[in-house]
């Protein structure tokens, strides 16, 4: 029996993370496959109940990740995601989520190998905690 | 409610004068003080010099119990311990956990630390308007008004006038009469409490203050301070030794002038404590004031 | 052994310890000197306050022992006016504070200032007893310690005629309570009186 | 139903050689809705875009996912093929098998099968894809220049010569700013009046520049290239077609003794005043605050011995709308006076002088033709000191920045001072020389080596005066801090340059954000140093940041050429990522509840409010609705939107969750 394989996704903006992790590329720097990436234009962009989605159909854990502050493209994006994370973060942790199977982070263009770090931490912290079976079954009784 | 009244030890020892000139004033302008029972000294330099907790603790002792004794603000007209004092406060307000230590030690509650404010922010407060109507011998002397370091420095402690150019004794001075005058070193140090084992600083930092003063044309210094007043004042030989001039300015407290202003007895003012013989010219108001020790 | 090399087998600087014990950050000096330049002591000093900043910055341990052996840290009045206008807002005094404490901890006080800390300690001893200042008390007693047998006699006498000296001491109603602050503060960390 | 395309890439063997590209193309045949899926060597080579644009024709494809390299890097590359081929580009998506997967994984079937899962999720996304269509804005080829100092003089002429239309806007009633009252000009020490005033010539007789001086922006809105904006001309209370400029009623206006702002104060003018010669307009205006007639209703001398009578008491200001596709802010900075350093005086010893005073009392059309005398007695200094660094550096007094131009101009001022009293001392009290630039430093070390400039590493703690002297207490950090004392006859503070009283309205008129010191930030400190975050909003000069005159210049000139960019096209494409409110019919069933909160998430104030009437014309609802001119498509307002109302073209709610669910399926 292998060892559990944690599914990651990661929502990144288009403009840091993205282009930080084509930078791990071109520096061929190898992290773990579990994780894909879905792009978006930025942080800001990501609504949250999004990230419940994701836990509901099968992921074990979340990475979102967008510009520095301060560094954002559309200048204040990533600080809006901030707060509505901050707020989001006690709801879901009200709803009893695992709040610990998301990583929040800032991951710039210039970050290679801070992003394949992101990455390999996010895999190794979330295989400790296992599969999040546990939302899958509150999600499909209650998510209808 | 009288306001709490911390002497302090200066004003109980050497600096009598400065006390007895205070309560005089005040008795004239109908303000009640009550002497914090028990105080005990403030530490001055010595203690934050040679130990921080204790600079701490011991003006925290007397301010529990002045708020024990249910005083909101205490008025402390020695700028040494006013700035200690003030000092204490402020960093008990900021650290629970030292406020809580030295409230079981002192066995009292320390929950609404009282006030301190200087004598100047007391007059400032007291002081009639119409005070000028009221003077039987307005104080018409150019004088240089010194507030040594403690009283203005640092601001955020004390809270109070101007840390450069201080203003408020001078706007006191205008009101009894006297002429304030522009100098540079209402704020240098005088050398604090180095009168004795650094008496040849204090004579140095002295000589620097009073000559500023006389070359401008000051008759009196002002002060409100029993260290300055001791450095300015008892120390004057070292002044003098130092610059191998003679000094003959007087160095009055702020409550003196004011009550000579208000006509009150000198001896009462304490005058005839100086070292520095008061003696005023003549002529320009009713005042001789020739106060050679006993 | 000096305290200075249990210092560098903490790997903590005097700096580093200021910082903890007091918050004061020295690394924020630039050496502007304004300090020194407004310092009524500067010119008596062995090294002015932006010196010793500078010293206890680079975290040597020769230096730092070479700032708790000067005169400069003694002689500082505690005026404040470098406090005011430094513009990195250090509170210089309060580093002043904790350098006489290390001094005198480590016995490192220099020759020359330690009638100041006599001084001192004759006015503390005065206060721990009595719970107010002794001035006759404490000038005696700090005679005795300083051996300046002859100083101030001139003006004693004088103080004397005029009232300002008392010969008896006030006390304190409850000087236990005197005593239990002293041993308190004495079992701090930062200084031992 | 979806007839999409898929079209894997091995580039080579970047992502051959680890991904089983065959596989890859096989696995994605079987997706519901792939038409047609194939692998092939290199994709972007020019074969491999005919394969793919005979795929779209051959199989009547809807919509095409190539599955290579960063889309970052061949995007716009496979848009354009699906373009040719007749297909929306915004059908086309890009999986990323290299920089995402072959360049970070090793060879193996875990990673082919995340290849799979890649591009199964793009799949799904280009299934509810909708065509877009670029947004197409027209612009208004006219610039607003705010502010005529140097740089907005430059950037002025730099445009109006490209041949587009200027509205100069200076707030004075002359153009110049700062330039116009140096003395001379570091490095090189020539006339700044001598460099400057051809400009300001220049700048009024363009035909292509209108110039409005005394006057200042009320407002704009609208967005690039469709910028309206409103200038309020304030009342010069004369005719300025009539006036001739002759200045007779300067010299014959009684009331004289009013501190001029041009000479900081050290001279006077009338009320009815030209702040100096050669100002542009030559023009005078009428102070109110200070006027006779205005203050205490009689006078009227001026208007009686105008030659023209072009005097008008009872003008008002006036406002002038226009429509502008561009605005240039140079609004410029200014520099702390003395009253701000209770150390040095509060500003009471009149021999303590800012840098900006001593300019003009250096100036020969200064108040003192150019001889150094001070001003409290008029006495020719024998010594001065410079204090460098006065306010600047200085986090206690709230400005942490080093102001730049400083070093630069003390080092001349001490410089100037020696040509012009040989005998006199000149001491400059310093941090830190900061002389880099062309010639910058060769610059102060003239001051020091040939002009015997005596430079003390310290700061001044203390000024005061005595006997007419100033003690300047200070101390040599090089030499053990030793105290050094310095009698002055006159002490010149380089003083903080900091941003114009007012920097802050006039940002949020103008929606460019501003740093915590109020000068307005740029879009990218290195790479966009002339753009704001609001388009079309371009910087140029000290409003930025404390320049000297040849950067204010560069960077005037740079923000011409941007706008002269922007105006060589008659309309601008954007892309169509943006948001959109839905609407539907009729528009009162818009789920948009009013609330308004994305309006308030928007960074670029792209959100307008829409009122839904009836037939009666009613007001029945108020909705969101986004301007696409403005919308820069980062997707904030659509996370904050709880009645998910709004939505960004090309990342919906629709696509996105289409990817997430495919990718965990
Ligand atoms: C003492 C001193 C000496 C200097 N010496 C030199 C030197 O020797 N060499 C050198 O290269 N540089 C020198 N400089 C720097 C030089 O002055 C600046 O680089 C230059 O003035 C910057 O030009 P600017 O157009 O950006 O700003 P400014 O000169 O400040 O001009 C801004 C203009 O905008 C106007 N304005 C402000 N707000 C508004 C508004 N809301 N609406 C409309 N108009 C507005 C102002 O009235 C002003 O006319 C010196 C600066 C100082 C202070
Ligand atoms: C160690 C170091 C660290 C730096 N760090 C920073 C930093 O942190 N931040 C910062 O803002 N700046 C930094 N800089 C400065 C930055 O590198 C320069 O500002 C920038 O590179 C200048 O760009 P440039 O295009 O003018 O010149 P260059 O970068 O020198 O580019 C010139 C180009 O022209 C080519 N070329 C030369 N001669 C010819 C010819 N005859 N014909 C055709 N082509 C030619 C060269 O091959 C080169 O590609 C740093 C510089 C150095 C040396
Ligand atoms: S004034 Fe402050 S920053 Fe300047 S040298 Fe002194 S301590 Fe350092
Ligand atoms: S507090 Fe001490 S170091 Fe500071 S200026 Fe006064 S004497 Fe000098
Ligand atoms: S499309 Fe991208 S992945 Fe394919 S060959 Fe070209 S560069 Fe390489
Ligand atoms: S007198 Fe008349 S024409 Fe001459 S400058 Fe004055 S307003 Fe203009
Ligand atoms: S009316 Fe006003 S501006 Fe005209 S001359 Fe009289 S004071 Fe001067
Ligand atoms: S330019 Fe020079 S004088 Fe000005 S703030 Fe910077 S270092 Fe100080
Ligand atoms: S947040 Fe949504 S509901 Fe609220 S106004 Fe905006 S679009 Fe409408
Ligand atoms: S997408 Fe961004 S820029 Fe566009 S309207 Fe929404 S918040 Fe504003």
């Amino acid at each position: 029996m292998s060892e559990f394989e944690p599914k990651i996704v990661a929502f990144v903006c288009n403009w840091c993370t993205y282009a930080g992790a084509d930078l791990t590329g071109t520096s061929r720097i190898k992290y773990a496959p579990n994780v894909r990436i879905v792009r978006f234009p930025c942080t800001g962009r990501i609504d949250f109940m999004l990230l419940l989605k994701a836990f509901s159909q099968g992921a074990d854990g979340i990475i979102v990740s967008g510009c520095h502050p301060n560094d954002c493209h559309y200048t204040s994006g990533n600080f809006h995601a901030r707060r509505r994370w901050m707020a989001f973060r006690n709801l879901a942790e009200f709803m009893g989520i695992e709040v610990e199977r998301i990583q929040f982070s800032w991951v710039s263009a210039a970050e290679g190998a801070k992003w394949a770090d992101l990455v390999n931490s996010t895999v190794n912290r979330v295989r400790e905690l296992g599969p999040y079976d546990a939302y899958r079954q509150m999600a499909a009784s209650s998510w209808q | 409610m009288k306001m709490g009244y911390y002497p302090g030890c200066s004003i109980s020892g050497s600096s009598r004068e400065y006390g007895e000139s205070l309560l005089a004033v005040l008795r004239a302008l109908d303000v009640e003080l009550a002497e914090v029972e028990d105080w005990n000294c403030c530490g001055a330099s010595a203690a934050h010099n040679l130990n921080h907790t204790l600079s701490l603790a011991l003006p925290a002792r007397s301010l529990a119990l002045a708020e024990q004794q249910g005083f909101q603000e205490l008025l402390v007209p020695c700028a040494a311990c006013f700035s200690r004092l003030a000092a204490t406060r402020k960093a008990l307000m900021a650290d629970d956990a030292k406020r809580r230590q030295i409230a079981d030690l002192v066995e009292l509650p320390m929950k609404n630390i009282p006030v301190s404010i200087n004598l100047l922010q007391l007059l400032q407060r007291v002081l009639p308007e119409n005070l000028k109507e009221k003077l039987r011998a307005p104080f018409d002397y150019k004088v240089a008004c010194y507030y040594g370091c403690l009283l203005v420095r640092p601001a955020e402690v004390v809270e109070f006038d101007r840390e450069e150019d201080p203003e408020e004794m001078d706007r006191i001075m205008e009101k009894i009469g006297a002429a304030p005058l522009d100098w540079a070193f209402k704020t240098e140090c005088c050398g604090a409490g180095f009168s004795v084992p650094r008496t040849d600083v204090v004579g140095r930092l002295c000589a620097r203050i009073l000559d500023d003063a006389v070359s401008r044309g000051a008759e009196a210094v002002i002060v409100a301070c029993p260290m300055c007043h001791s450095n300015l004042d008892m120390r004057r030989q070292a002044s003098e030794s130092h610059s191998g001039k003679k000094y003959t300015i007087p160095i009055l407290y702020v409550t003196q002038a004011i009550g000579l202003a208000l006509g009150l007895d000198a001896k009462q003012l304490g005058l005839q404590r100086h070292i520095v013989p008061v003696r005023l010219s003549a002529g320009k108001s009713s005042q001789i004031l020739e106060n050679a020790p006993a | 052994m000096s305290t200075a090399q249990t210092h560098s087998a903490q790997n903590l600087t005097l700096a580093d310890c200021l910082l903890q014990e007091t918050g004061v950050d020295i690394r924020r000096c630039y050496q502007c000197g304004k300090c020194s330049a407004g310092c009524p002591m500067a010119a008596e000093m062995d090294y002015p306050s932006s010196v010793w900043m500078r010293m206890l910055q680079t975290g040597r341990p020769d230096l730092e022992k070479a700032v708790l052996k000067s005169q400069s840290i003694w002689l500082c009045l505690s005026c404040e006016s470098c406090y005011v206008r430094c513009p990195m807002e250090i509170d210089i005094p309060r580093v002043a504070d904790f350098l006489r404490a290390a001094s005198k901890r480590r016995g490192l006080v220099h020759p020359r200032a330690r009638n100041i800390l006599r001084f001192h300690t004759a006015f503390l001893d005065s206060i721990r007893y009595t719970g107010r200042l002794y001035e006759m008390g404490m000038v005696v007693d700090y005679k005795v310690r300083s051996r300046k047998w002859w100083q101030d006699l001139l003006t004693a006498p004088g103080l004397f005629l005029r009232g300002k000296l008392n010969l008896l001491p006030h006390r304190v109603k409850h000087p236990k309570a005197m005593r239990k602050l002293f041993k308190w503060a004495a079992e701090d960390k930062e200084a031992r009186i | 139903m979806a007839r999409i395309g898929v079209f894997v890439c091995h580039c080579g063997e970047n992502i051959g050689a680890t991904v089983d590209c065959a596989r890859v193309a096989e696995a994605c045949r079987k997706i519901p809705g792939v038409a047609h899926s194939v692998d092939y060597k290199y994709m972007c080579s020019d074969p491999g875009q005919t394969l793919i644009r005979e795929a779209i024709a051959q199989n009547k494809l809807t919509g095409v996912v190539v599955a290579a390299c960063s889309p970052r890097m061949h995007e716009p590359t496979f848009r354009r093929v699906c373009s040719e081929s007749g297909l929306n580009p915004y059908l086309c998506e890009m999986a990323n098998l290299r920089e995402h997967c072959s360049w970070v994984h090793e060879k193996s079937d875990v990673t082919t099968d995340k290849a799979i899962d890649l591009v199964a999720m793009l799949v799904e996304k280009v299934k509810r894809n909708k065509p877009l269509h670029p947004i197409k804005v027209p612009v208004t080829k006219t610039a607003l220049v705010l502010g005529g100092g140097i740089s907005g003089i430059q950037a002025a002429l730099d445009i109006a010569n490209a041949g587009h239309k200027v509205i100069l806007v200076e707030r004075d009633p002359s153009i110049g700013g700062h330039m116009s009252q140096l003395s001379e000009t570091f490095p090189t020490l020539d006339c700044s009046q001598c460099i400057l005033t051809p400009r300001m010539v220049e700048v009024a007789q363009h035909p292509n520049i209108t110039l409005y001086t005394y006057s200042e922006l009320e407002s704009l809105d609208g967005f690039i290239g469709n910028f309206k904006t409103r200038i309020r001309k304030k009342a010069r209370s004369l005719d300025e077609k009539l006036c001739t400029g002759c200045g007779l009623c300067t010299t014959k206006c009684p009331n004289k003794k009013i501190p001029s702002e041009f000479n900081t104060g050290l001279g006077m003018r009338t009320a009815i005043y030209v702040p100096f010669p050669q100002a542009v307009p030559n023009k005078p205006v009428i102070d109110r605050e200070h006027c006779t007639y205005y203050t205490k209703g009689r006078c009227r001398v001026c208007e009686k011995v105008c030659p023209t009578q072009a005097i008008r008491f009872d003008q008002e200001d006036q406002i002038v709308e226009h429509e502008v596709g561009a605005v240039v802010v140079a609004t410029g900075f200014t520099v702390k006076e003395t009253d701000f350093f209770p150390e040095y005086g509060y500003g009471k010893y009149k021999d303590v002088i800012n840098g900006l005073q001593f300019e003009r009392i250096l100036s020969a059309s200064g108040p003192t033709l150019g001889e150094v005398k001070r001003p409290s007695d008029g006495r020719v200094p024998e010594t001065v000191v410079f204090i460098a660094c006065a306010g600047s550096r200085d986090p206690a007094k709230g400005i942490e920045y080093c102001s730049k131009i400083c070093c630069m101009y003390t080092a001349k001022h001490a410089m100037l001072y020696k040509h012009k009293v040989h005998h006199g001392q000149a001491y400059v009290f310093y941090m830190d020389i900061r002389a880099a630039g062309k010639m910058y430093d060769e610059f102060t070390r003239r001051a020091i080596e040939e002009d015997h400039v005596q430079y003390i590493r310290g700061r001044v703690s203390r000024i005061y005066e005595r006997n007419g002297k100033l003690i300047v207490q200070g101390a040599d950090t090089l030499l053990n801090a030793m105290p050094v004392e310095i009698e002055a006859d006159l002490v010149v503070l380089a003083t903080a340059g900091v941003a114009n009283e007012g920097a802050e309205a006039l940002a949020q008129k103008l929606h460019v954000s501003y740093d915590s010191h109020k000068f307005f930030v740029e879009a990218h400190p290195k790479l966009r140093p002339v753009e704001t975050n609001t388009a079309g909003v371009f910087l140029a000069g000290a409003c930025q940041s404390p320049k000297d005159i040849p950067e204010s210049v560069g960077q005037a000139s740079g923000t011409a050429a941007k706008v002269a960019a922007l105006f060589s096209m008659d309309e601008l494409t954007r892309e169509p990522v943006v948001a959109v409110v839905n609407r539907t019919a009729p528009p009162l069933y818009s789920t948009c509840v009013g609330c308004f909160l994305c309006q308030s998430a928007c960074p670029y104030q792209a959100i307008e409010r829409e009122e839904i009437k009836n037939r009666n014309g009613q007001v029945v609802k108020t909705i969101a609705k986004v301007n696409p001119g403005l919308c820069q498509g980062c997707g904030t307002c659509v996370a904050f939107c709880r009645s998910k109302s709004i939505d960004l073209q090309g990342y919906t709610h629709e696509q996105v969750y289409a990817e997430v669910m495919e990718l965990l399926s």
